[in-house]
């Protein structure tokens, strides 16, 4: 879960990180308002998960009503990659002389956390590794012991940054990775960390992702999801506890387990198609996940056929077909073909007693994704 | 022959008195695996399917002489029944629990490398040796017993390679499901050094997936010090960047790392013939024997 | 350190650690209000900073408030082992039926905590250990970690702690670990640990030593200890900032070095005297500290001799003995006779110019302590 | 020959911009102790007696080619420092610094076990081969070369002893500080192992004090494993329980565990001469060698 920039720089400026003065509106007026109390000049900054808002004209600064009163009426309702800005972030805008870059992160092949810091702030960090790795201090941490005050040092002065600012620099890197802990983070960056002329460091932008897997004990970020729900049918999932993600092809899949799911995608990309979506509906196959899985599946307009690929483990495939057979006498008729195929445990019983009116059954996983491609409108 | 798991190891299943727990204890014993105790914190001296409950981990391995453990615990408890089987006498340890956070299993990994015991999972099916035994979730009616050796990323995935191959006759030595979270106890190329170790074993499957660098790491190894071949499948070709297809592990990075692509290349360099579709899998791992 | 219980029992209960109903009081009227407001039964316990409390007369359970005043009246200002009472705790009396033991304490040995629970509570754990060692269960604690759940679960069940009350007592335990790593503590326990009818958990008595290396991180705790300063003489040593213990022989010694004195001692024992003191001022010999030493030794009524025995390091033997000269010329006369031993860097130049006719000069670390011994009267 | 240090160990002063590190540096390098560098964070690119200080152990050390550190820090930073030094180049770190808390140095302990590293200290004078390098704060000018090992867990005591040993011609290979505090590096089985591989060392001389159970570990070590004599003193028979005698792990326990009888019983049983006073040690060393 990736929390909004107004959301994390809240829970950095609750842990003492030094952030700009801001406020968040959701109107012209309300943008007036804070600018006022703020003062000018202020960051106008639209709040949506888009990468790259100030290229795509999500951020402006404003030095005035009237421009603050533009900048608010161009961005607020602006469509930015897809998403529609319903919240600015008006923010103290801040005059540096640098920028820096600092972030915590899961090292997966290490299995630990690895802290950041570059001088290279303010740009893409990741064209930065790429292009001159050298510019990128890192210190793993141990995850028992937790970050060691040296190596909040180390990383900062192995990065060259300012003796000025050095000290403040790896506080701001110590609490980064305190907050990346305590909060259950799997990522945490600010980038730019802007250094003032009167050598201030203040947290000018704030990224922070959630582990999904551990929202449980964090209520008041989980809280934070429900208010910035995003895509409906991404919402939809969320409420049935799907895993769910949307793409951009016409033929709907609906599978049990990740990784065959994955492969069904893959499957149909290989025989010709454009696979609509991922949606796992986990283990058994009780009539009512089914029915939920399909009708998310038939929400999707872009979806013009659907396969349905499920592997009875310990459940056994007889019982997977009833499932499936009495979701199906929840519609009257199926809005859109469903070509469905069973393995594993019983597979043949359960494929015998599939209502083979409404539903297409194929044998073979291969034939299944061949027959819904071509429902679909054929390889393309 | 085998790896992990065969008729002889004596398991305890931590959370046995849980819905899940029971269900699949009794399927385990059913397959004809050894459990032979459960471990609940509070329902020590009680009895599920037969065998006794205690209270700890140690306590259930030292009274049963116990050797291995299965966790089917809640995500919210999982790591630290990890922590605690792995500060028992059991040697290994199988993690069925998906959802455990992952910064839980950073610590679980660091303080595995304390040890000398193996980890399979979390978020994983279970190891299967068929015929033998089974510890976790797997259908073990699907298996077969055989010469070649699996590791996977994916639970169904497995299950549908295994039928794939069960189909021509080809059994398995044993399968080891490692787990579809990022941060996992045992890796490609510990299940892979298992499995070159394993004389019964004479070729191995490796179904990997988007995400992570273990399967260029397995690539790596299987060049540098495998004899038995491998056959290959990677599963995540479609998967967009950024996204989380199901498994917590599996994602392509904003910035292009752990890509399908990636891994098939790395795989193909070390002589890893990689199939498109199961069916292919099957058909290559035909060939390699 | 040690904090009083009602210090330790005001550091558990903000931790959310169960503990009986209490009120401090300095004067029978006060036991008398405190009691009244808990309700009785309530027990007036001595706040002194000695074991065996309850044998030595220092509780007492009262049910009315005749006994209340009986109880405030005879140990308010008792004499305990040496300590004048000053205050009482009046606490809630617990109605149990079991009593627990839990502690956590520094394993030197291991180099790592050790946390222990034990079904035989209420009684000197000490013993237990040494007759019934497998009455006690015991989790070492890894440090970098901190203590695992389960270890809090499996010192319970080991311990053989009814089922009923068996996850309460795991989260005092936890909560105690927890209280003793982040309050520095080097020692934590509750003996006893009540159990009531109902199955009530309830930390009866509360012990904490916090390590005195760590007070600089514990404000709040090292503000108590000025609160409860005890003897007189070890009050001065503090506040010179001297490693001081007070004994109870004639013969009273000042030297650089824990090891130096601590065999300073042993020798004047050896030899058949008796020392009255460890006093160790530590590195250099600036006049100063040598003129607040013997002021602290001299201050000791029950000293008939001093010795003085310096080993010269870094600093030379010339310095130390200038410092001494300086620091003997602010006394008029010394009060008690002095010997004084150099050794080290410059020695002999250092005890040609020390002031013989103010101390007694000797050679050898031998020959300066049998001189202080018959100084002080001779052999006993 | 000696143990851990020598003329050509190249020696990080870690807080050399400090008084007491400023003042220490300079007396090692006058001592001839090979001290290449300081680390101070903040520092680094300044000059201390003509050496370079840099912001980090690590770069001080690959920079200079370091192999030892000597940690002259307040004890607020302490146990910081020695984690940066086990986490550097280095593969010896003697820290000087007293009142370290122990709860610091617990973790102190657990980290230098992950390590091949030696940490001598904290709370200690140092180490010492005399004419060669002295990494710490004893007087260097009452120490001679020669063949007696000396392992100590007082500073002053130790010097008092090797004054005695010094006198009658008794020189040292190497003087070890091991330090008193309750949690410490290097214990006495680590430097007793330490002399009895060194060929020079033909007798060693071992000063203890009360509290703990090192003391008793080190006459099991020596009864098992030593042929070279071992001579003993124990500091702390008058000692009364419960208090703390100067050092924060001196101390005989409330239920008397740690009593210097306890030691000088142990000691005696594994063959080692316990001297009732420093100069019978000295006696006791003359008739061992």
């Amino acid at each position: 879960m990736r929390l909004h920039e107004y959301q994390a720089k809240e829970v950095f400026a609750e842990a003492g990180m030094p952030t700009p003065e801001s406020a968040l509106a959701e109107s012209t007026d309300e943008v007036l308002d804070a600018a006022e109390s703020i003062g000018y000049p202020v960051a106008v900054k639209a709040q949506v998960h888009v990468g790259g808002r100030g290229k795509a004209g999500g951020i402006e600064l404003a030095e005035s009503d009237d421009e603050a009163r533009e900048a608010a009426d161009s961005i607020l309702g602006m469509d930015l990659k897809g998403y529609t800005v319903e919240r600015v972030l008006v923010e103290q805008a801040v005059d540096f002389v640098d920028e820096l870059y600092v972030g915590v992160t899961m090292d997966r092949g290490a299995g630990e956390p690895v802290a950041m810091v570059s001088s290279e702030g303010g740009v893409d960090i990741e064209s930065v590794a790429e292009e001159s790795p050298e510019a990128i201090a890192r210190e793993h941490v141990d995850p028992a012991f937790g970050m060691h005050h040296y190596q909040a040092n180390r990383a900062v002065y192995d990065a060259g940054v300012d003796r000025e600012v050095a000290s403040d620099v790896a506080s701001v890197l110590t609490t980064l990775f305190d907050l990346w802990e305590d909060r259950d983070a799997s990522e945490a960056e600010i980038n730019p960390l802007m250094i003032t002329g009167d050598d201030e460091v203040v947290a000018a932008d704030a990224v922070m992702n959630i582990d999904d897997d551990a929202l449980f004990r964090q209520p008041d970020l989980a809280e934070m999801e429900e208010a910035a729900a995003g895509d409906d049918l991404e919402a939809k999932a969320n409420e049935y506890g799907f895993d769910y993600v949307r793409l951009d092809g016409n033929v709907g899949i609906i599978g049990n387990g990740a990784g065959l799911v994955m492969t069904t995608l893959d499957l149909v990309d290989y025989y010709g198609g454009e696979p609509a979506n991922f949606l796992d509906i986990g283990g058994g196959a009780k009539a009512e996940r089914v029915a939920n899985a399909l009708d998310m599946v038939f929400s999707d307009d872009n979806v013009d056929s659907v396969v349905f690929n499920l592997f009875g483990g310990i459940t056994r495939g007889d019982e997977v077909a009833r499932g499936i057979n009495s979701a199906i006498e929840e519609f009257d008729e199926l809005p859109k073909p469903v070509v469905v195929r069973l393995a594993g445990t019983n597979a043949e019983e359960g494929m015998e007693i599939l209502n083979a009116d409404a539903l297409d059954v194929e044998q073979t996983l291969e034939g299944a994704v061949q027959r819904a491609v071509e429902q679909a409108g054929g390889a393309q | 022959m085998s790896v992990l798991v065969d008729e002889d190891t004596r398991v305890v299943v931590q959370g046995i008195t849980g819905g899940e727990g029971e269900f699949h204890a009794g399927q385990m014993m059913e397959y004809g695996t050894n459990v032979v105790a459960g471990a609940v914190p509070g329902r020590g001296g009680e009895e599920v399917h037969g065998v006794p409950v205690y209270d700890t981990v140690a306590g259930a391995a030292e009274a049963e002489n116990a050797d291995a453990s299965v966790v089917l615990v809640p995500p919210a408890f999982a790591a630290d029944a990890i922590f605690e089987a792995l500060d028992s006498p059991v040697d290994l340890v199988v993690a069925i629990t998906e959802g455990i956070p992952t910064q839980d299993m950073s610590r679980v990994k660091k303080r595995l490398g304390e040890t000398d015991k193996h980890l399979v999972g979390p978020n994983c099916p279970g190891v299967i040796t068929p015929g033998e035994a089974k510890l976790g979730i797997l259908p073990g009616n699907i298996f077969s017993s055989g010469n070649v050796g699996l590791v996977s990323r994916s639970g169904t995935l497995t299950y549908q390679v295994v039928d794939n191959l069960t189909d021509r006759g080809l059994g398995q030595t044993t399968a080891i499901g490692i787990g579809g979270d990022p941060i996992i106890g045992t890796d490609f190329v510990d299940a892979l050094s298992l499995f070159e170790a394993d004389p019964a074993t004479e070729a191995v499957v490796m179904c990997g997936e988007i995400g992570g660098s273990d399967e260029e790491e397995a690539a790596r190894y299987i060049d540098e010090n495998m004899d038995t071949p491998v056959a290959g499948f990677i599963a995540g070709r479609t998967a967009p960047a950024g996204k989380r297809m199901g498994h917590a592990g599996a994602i392509v990075s904003g910035s292009g790392a752990g890509t399908a692509e990636s891994k098939i290349e790395a795989l193909g360099d070390a002589g890893v013939p990689v199939g498109d579709t199961p069916e292919e899998v099957a058909d290559n791992v035909e060939e390699l024997l």
